[in-house]
């Protein structure tokens, strides 16, 4: 049963990690991911970053996503939490957890989450500069991630 | 009526963060509410013209220019997402 | 720089990975890896499984096969946690945890030095059955893997 | 001398773990040295004949059959590596 979490708290990668393996014998790779908020991007020092989300489509957007994820790959179990709210440079923003019986299926579900969170799931960023405050824009590159899994909807274009 | 939000930056262009309206006769797709909302002009010309990157979801789900829309809906728009 | 341990106890994939990245803000995206024992393997249940190495040539064969990775894509730090002796179902064996400052990268070289490890490194499993002791085949699976990334030589045939 | 190791299934198979022996004159390559074993018949003949999976390291690096040997060095013989 997957965890799909949007929450202001930080959260502890390792805990997360190990429970959503415990319980399960059959479980021989679990392939993990974290966002950590950078202190620079596109070239301008970021303080803060605020991250706003669309409660109530938030989840669902995620849901959908593991869900396409453990029917493309035999998976276990997935874990998905990804903060809102303030962040400053070095906290964490975002966990993808998988735990499978092979590491292949374990990375590629744990990648696909990843790519298809980046492109469908409705969070955005804004980071203060000593510029000012800016909207992170999308990136192209995003897109050609999740392309490679046969994505055909554009998010940044 | 349809509710309608915006997030984001289109939030901070637009100066609001929702509205609820009646859909007026012939407004069935996205594509066509989109057009209806530019036609008011000013911030909403400049921020939904067609060329924006907008991205509009129907009820919680990611949509299309040709999704319907039906009185009831709830729909999204908003920028590219940028999570992660 | 690289942190390479061949130890017979258990390691904290959370702390690890914090440790890894604390210090650098450029790091945005740490992939990490996590293999684990199994209660069943080829269809027998495993009550125990030993692993030999190969002491003097395992921590360089880890080496290299980090080098490699950070030489074909740009990733802030790396660690590999490698575990030997006797170990049991649901215990931890290996930790592979790569820092960067984007994504795509760090999850390549997490799966380039996993895939590398399991047909390179000096590591032998033997498993415990009701039926007896026996040691582990290597899998061609895991040499197809390793060709993914132009690795030529074969391990399990 | 060479110090000869032997891992695993292999050093299970040949009942002992290393052992350092002078190299005959023309055996200067993995190849050569495994052909020299396999003549010692039993055990080692059934343990590394030419067709059975051995993997070889020379001075710790993986090697190939071509791979010269010297005296001095370090050579391996273990099965296919299963870690992970």
């Amino acid at each position: 049963m997957p965890t799909i979490r949007v929450q202001t708290e930080d959260f502890d990668a390792g805990a997360e990690t190990a429970r959503l393996r415990a319980g399960d014998p059959k479980v021989g790779a679990v392939a993990s991911f974290v966002g950590v908020c950078r202190d620079v991007n596109e070239g301008d020092a970021v303080t803060t970053m605020t991250l706003e989300h669309y409660p109530g489509m938030t989840e669902k957007a995620l849901a959908k996503i593991v869900d396409e994820a453990m029917a493309r790959w035999r998976v276990v179990d997935v874990t998905v939490i990804h903060r809102v709210g303030e962040l400053r440079p070095a906290d964490q923003i975002v966990l993808v957890a998988v735990a499978g019986a092979h590491r292949g299926e374990a990375f590629a579900a744990c990648e696909f989450i990843m790519d298809y969170l980046k492109t469908r799931a409705p969070f955005w960023k804004k980071e203060q500069t000593p510029q000012g405050a800016r909207w992170v824009d999308a990136r192209a590159g995003d897109d050609e991630a999740a392309a490679r899994w046969g994505a055909d909807e554009k998010n940044a274009a | 009526m349809v509710r309608i939000l915006y997030f984001a930056k289109l939030r901070e262009d637009l100066g609001k963060g929702g509205e609820e309206i009646e859909l007026p006769a012939g407004v069935a797709t996205v594509a066509a509410l989109r057009a209806h909302l530019v036609a008011r002009g000013g911030a909403w010309a400049a921020a939904l013209a067609q060329g924006k990157s907008v991205r509009v979801a129907v009820n919680h789900d990611m949509a299309e220019p040709t999704t319907p829309i039906k009185p009831g809906d709830e729909v999204a728009f908003f920028p590219p997402v940028t999570g992660g």
